[in-house]
């Protein structure tokens, strides 16, 4: 089989989301001499563009992204030891969380799940994350990008209170800070000062991978 | 332990709203499932700090006594309130007791001053903590007491959203893992045969009424889950399938003595009520105040209570939410009662269902027929947990696969062949299952310990 | 001007929801009384300084966003959006035009991209101040440039309360005055001639549609004052002859060239709809959000809209109470359409109509076989605005004294007869009435002048 | 027709709301040289007592008992020019009006000609009446009792804060407080310190009758 009917093959595996296939293949390539490097960008990372189009198009659920997403991280570490350390360097840093007062995660971890298959490291602080945790976070792992999420609207108006305090901190202009969540909308992250919002985890990721091309 | 080996309601037209094979009498007089539907409100207190016991007292005082002004008002002959415990009141049993005599006071006020018939429901939080363990810890004692506590002290039905399972099904809910999420329905299935052991053995010593559960924790966040008509988060099939299974597990709590009525947001209790012939309550589009759903009209088809859910006491210009909330009950129900008296009571409840069947795949679950033919899946499997399980998955798959004219994307008709597959790849036996998925979840589920469900 | 001498509508049979002799179609392919009912939903913005008309115009923005994605969720297929202004947006018609034409343009965003049909009613705040005269003041002018303001900008229908009498009628039904209260509505019919005569003429001048009037500030006011069933403030049996001959009154925005919908809070809608055959929104059950009422299912029996009449954005745990009050309006229309569809929408709305007719006297007016027969007394006296409100009152004393299952007290029953008296007693032509009352309450109420209703 | 059956036909037909006819029998004890002390307590006053009682009793109808208070009143100023001076003194002087952001006053014209009906003195501030307003009046016309009433529950607070001016002012002890409207409660009133609530005009005016009597 050709180097590229082979990622060709590892890619439709991870898109059909099949594990055990991927897996495999993704050895297979492995054995063959492909690149790890290779191995990401040409199969994993254009299978997890393929399954957000499908979801974007309405033939694939936001779950089938998800296992999508875990194929793909699975298969990134299992190609870890065959990097080199340069290689191994992620395109960007991400710091998330769910803001104080909500208890609720799943989208979060989606996106946080998404964002490591496009090849970023992701700082994940977790959920009812005070806002000082936010701004140590930025000041201690100085992440590109802060991502903040809500799913109640009690809680979202805790956004802006993040935002003031990373003003109040002078690191507001240091990071691109992105939010998102079942309340959110577009007017409320430009009222608040946010730099951008991601209506759903496929379109944040984008948001996310575009400010780090143009930097 | 009772089995369930038949349908107590065999026939769709007897599976009817008002109406229970083994009606229930409580309260002040209340009578449920005898021929009328009776509102039941439920209401969240706007108190801002879990360090204020007090103002919490005054807040549900005030709150029950706006209830029953509303229904003197409106001229409601017969109400249930449900007062659902919160966590901070559930952990200090002295304090849910005091609020429940003082509520169970002013019932027993407005019964004796208007005469309207009055129940109480009391919902007790399920506050353990999965790190801990499930049973016999702290946490299990402490709730335990405080079941205790409210039926010494004025409750007249015990409920609680038990949560066994819940962090594996959420685990599998997200992925879609079916195996998961059939194993998380078993445990769920598991923990209850243990709680409500003692659940009915309090309730029976107190001379009070063990209600039912609710499948909240799972079925409920696969429908929150699932979402809107276009909402591609998660199959809409699933959350039917998730449904149809989940009754499975709420059936425990009535195997272990429980009697209904069940409790409202477990919109499974249509095929419960199928199998046990008690009565259920339910919510519906009443309830959006809560949560929005695709199957506001048809949950009311076979409902003997019918509840708003859960809504915040905030003001309206109407009066408080839950005065207005309960207005809505009230008419839903007086248009129900009022077919009943017409005799055209079945004419309704086809109408509501039809509404609503062929909208959604969820919603066709709690069509009477597929709920009997569902409830006659699980029954045939009667004393298996795991077999049922897997039965009434099998059944509604074959029933939305075949249900025209509701109409299936290819997303979700992709969806339900995937599902076919795996169901017929488990195990016959649950040994076999069991031993499989504690292999898979011990570890990648932290909280998940197998000896919380076979100690 | 049109004068109605017969009904459009005669038969009960035919006077029912969803269904009007006069559809209209209007907005994006909304059609209205063809054969299907449709939510119409109001919201009331959460703004808190007056003098802030962007954070009014972000404000409504986000309800109508709102609104419109709740109404995508749940697949909703019509839908009519109310916007009330208030006195703020009518006294600043620019504003109101811009909020109108930025809902307006989600509106076409949501036809086009999710083919939801979608009605825009925008009704104007009555502005005047009774104590600088009610026409021809600089507030009347105005009214009228936002009225043109709007339907220049989107609106599809035009509404409005208008108060003319307002001040008369507060004055005598807090003390049970039957003439006052006769003169009042006569008050209000007259000030309906003046300003439904400049509405039609903006509204043909710009291609769009006069809706209706409600007689809110009277029979409204009658119904809050009335209260729940136990109430002694006010007859019951008074609120309701005043419903009854608050039609009278509200008949003359269609005398004047409007079309219908008629405007929700207007419960006389039932016997305009039997008099004009133009389709009508209606408010009840779903509306307990803005006020309580004995009237909540038989208000829907004869509606093509139906409304929740006015709910503040407050956030629920279910969403905003706009979209959480849509949802529930939206399982109301669907057990109606369904009933429809399935041949049965007569027998629907006979036990919507049976379970609140007999438990009060004001739902008994909004009765089908009532309201045509207010409707017959009223037309009996067309073109007189006096002899046709006289004849509303007596027709609807007879009929609440032999109307059995209807129970009255004694104290209600004794106040009917004094009614009965007092009509009897009153001058057979309007010109002799006229005189009488313009002496009683001049100087009595301080703001009633003769010459703002004969100039 | 003796003193006693006349004053009992006058209170009779106050007690059928018979305006005409009360004016007469009132014009008709005069002549007869009845004091009109004498007709105001032993007709008017026992007319209002009667309505109030068959008010109480579900036989008549608010509205009915405004009807009965306003014939009260206009007679009793037909009888004052007959009225020694000191006969004219009221029984005491209550304050009324409705807190500010309130534009609904119903509830409280009729407690206020209920009062006055029974022989007190009101001074009625109106409506959308605020804080200051109502501690002004209460330092210049020093009533025995304030009243304040609220049908909104977004403007009941309000009376919270009106009571707290009162101390500052050094006013509080000085006057009873009373309030009443739709969404007050007995406890609201306990709450907020209130000396008194009136479930209606009714109720409210026998606790301003207990309250001056104990005086
Ligand atoms: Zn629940
Ligand atoms: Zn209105
Ligand atoms: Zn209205």
């Amino acid at each position: 089989m050709s180097e590229v009917s082979l990622l060709t093959k590892l890619k439709d595996a991870i898109v059909n989301l099949d594990f055990d296939g991927s897996k495999h293949l993704a050895q297979e390539a492995l054995a063959k001499g492909i690149p790890p490097n290779e191995i990401i960008t040409k199969a994993i990372s254009s299978a997890m563009e393929e399954v957000g189009r499908k979801f974007e198009a309405s033939e694939y659920f936001l779950s089938e992204l998800i296992v999508a997403g875990e194929i793909g991280k699975e298969i990134s570490q299992m190609l870890q030891p065959y990097m080199k350390d340069a290689e191994i360097k992620k395109i960007g840093k991400v710091v998330i969380g769910t803001v104080k007062g909500d208890l609720h995660d799943i989208g979060k971890n989606i996106f946080g799940m998404m964002l490591e298959a496009a090849g970023f490291e992701v700082i994940d602080l977790g959920n009812d994350v005070p806002a000082e945790a936010f701004v140590e976070a930025v000041k201690n792992h100085k992440p590109d990008i802060m991502g903040m999420s809500a799913l109640l609207t009690v809680t979202m108006v805790e956004m802006e209170n993040v935002i003031k305090e990373l003003k109040k901190a002078g690191l507001r202009e240091k990071v691109k800070v992105i939010i998102g969540g079942a309340p959110i909308t577009e007017e409320y992250a430009k009222r608040i000062g946010a730099d951008g919002y991601g209506k759903d985890a496929v379109v944040g990721v984008d948001i996310c991978k575009a400010w780090i091309g143009k930097k | 332990m009772v089995l369930f080996s038949k349908l107590e309601i065999e026939k769709p037209s007897e599976l009817i709203f008002g109406s229970a094979k083994h009606p229930l009498n409580y309260g002040f007089g209340l009578n449920v499932g005898k021929g009328e539907v009776i509102p039941e409100v439920k209401f969240f207190p706007r108190v801002f700090s879990d360090k204020d016991p007090e103002g919490f007292k005054t807040e549900v005082q005030t709150i029950t006594r706006d209830i029953l002004d509303r229904a003197v008002e409106l001229g409601i002959p017969s109400l249930q309130i449900e007062t659902e415990l919160t966590f901070m009141e559930t952990k200090n049993p002295r304090l849910a007791a005091e609020i429940a005599s003082l509520q169970k006071w002013l019932m027993e006020k407005y019964f004796d001053e208007h005469g309207i018939k009055l129940g109480f429901r009391v919902t007790v939080a399920d506050i353990r903590d999965f790190r801990e363990g499930l049973r016999t810890t702290a946490n299990y004692n402490l709730m335990m007491e405080t079941f205790d506590a409210v039926s010494s002290n004025g409750a007249d039905v015990l409920s609680i959203e038990s949560e066994g399972g819940k962090d594996v099904f959420n685990h599998s809910i997200i992925r879609q893992d079916i195996e998961g999420i059939v194993f998380s329905i078993l445990l769920a299935s598991l923990d209850m045969g243990f709680i409500w052991k003692d659940i009915v053995n309090v309730a029976r010593r107190n001379g009070c009424i063990a209600g039912g559960d609710t499948a909240c924790a799972i079925a409920n966040t696969a429908m929150k889950l699932a979402g809107g008509v276009k909402s591609m988060s998660l199959p809409h099939t699933l959350a039917a399938i998730v449904r149809a299974m989940s009754a499975a597990r709420s059936l425990v709590a009535y195997e272990q003595g429980a009697t209904g009525p069940g409790k409202d947001c477990g919109y499974e209790n249509v095929i419960l009520k199928a199998i046990t012939g008690f009565p259920m309550s339910m919510e519906g589009k009443s309830s959006a105040c809560a949560h929005s759903s695709l199957m506001g009209n048809i949950a009311s088809a076979c409902c003997d209570l019918w509840s708003n859910e859960q809504v915040e006491n905030l003001m309206l210009f109407g009066g408080s939410a839950p005065q207005v909330f309960l207005e809505i009950l009230h008419y839903d129900c007086k248009l129900m009662n009022r077919a009943i008296m017409l005799g055209k009571a079945l004419e309704l409840r086809d109408m509501l269902v039809l509404s609503d069947k062929y909208d959604d795949p969820q919603a066709l679950v709690l069509s009477p027929d597929v709920a009997i033919e569902v409830a006659n899946a699980i029954v045939s499997e009667y004393g298996d947990y795991y077999r049922r399980v897997k039965s009434a998955c099998r059944k509604i798959v074959e029933i939305l696969e075949s249900s025209s004219p509701l109409r299936l994307s290819h997303a979700e008709a992709r969806f339900l062949s995937h599902v076919k597959n795996i169901i017929d790849s488990l195990p016959d036996d649950g040994e076999t299952f069991r031993e499989q998925m504690c292999k898979t979840f011990t570890g990648k589920v932290p909280t998940f310990r197998e000896k919380d469900y076979w100690p």
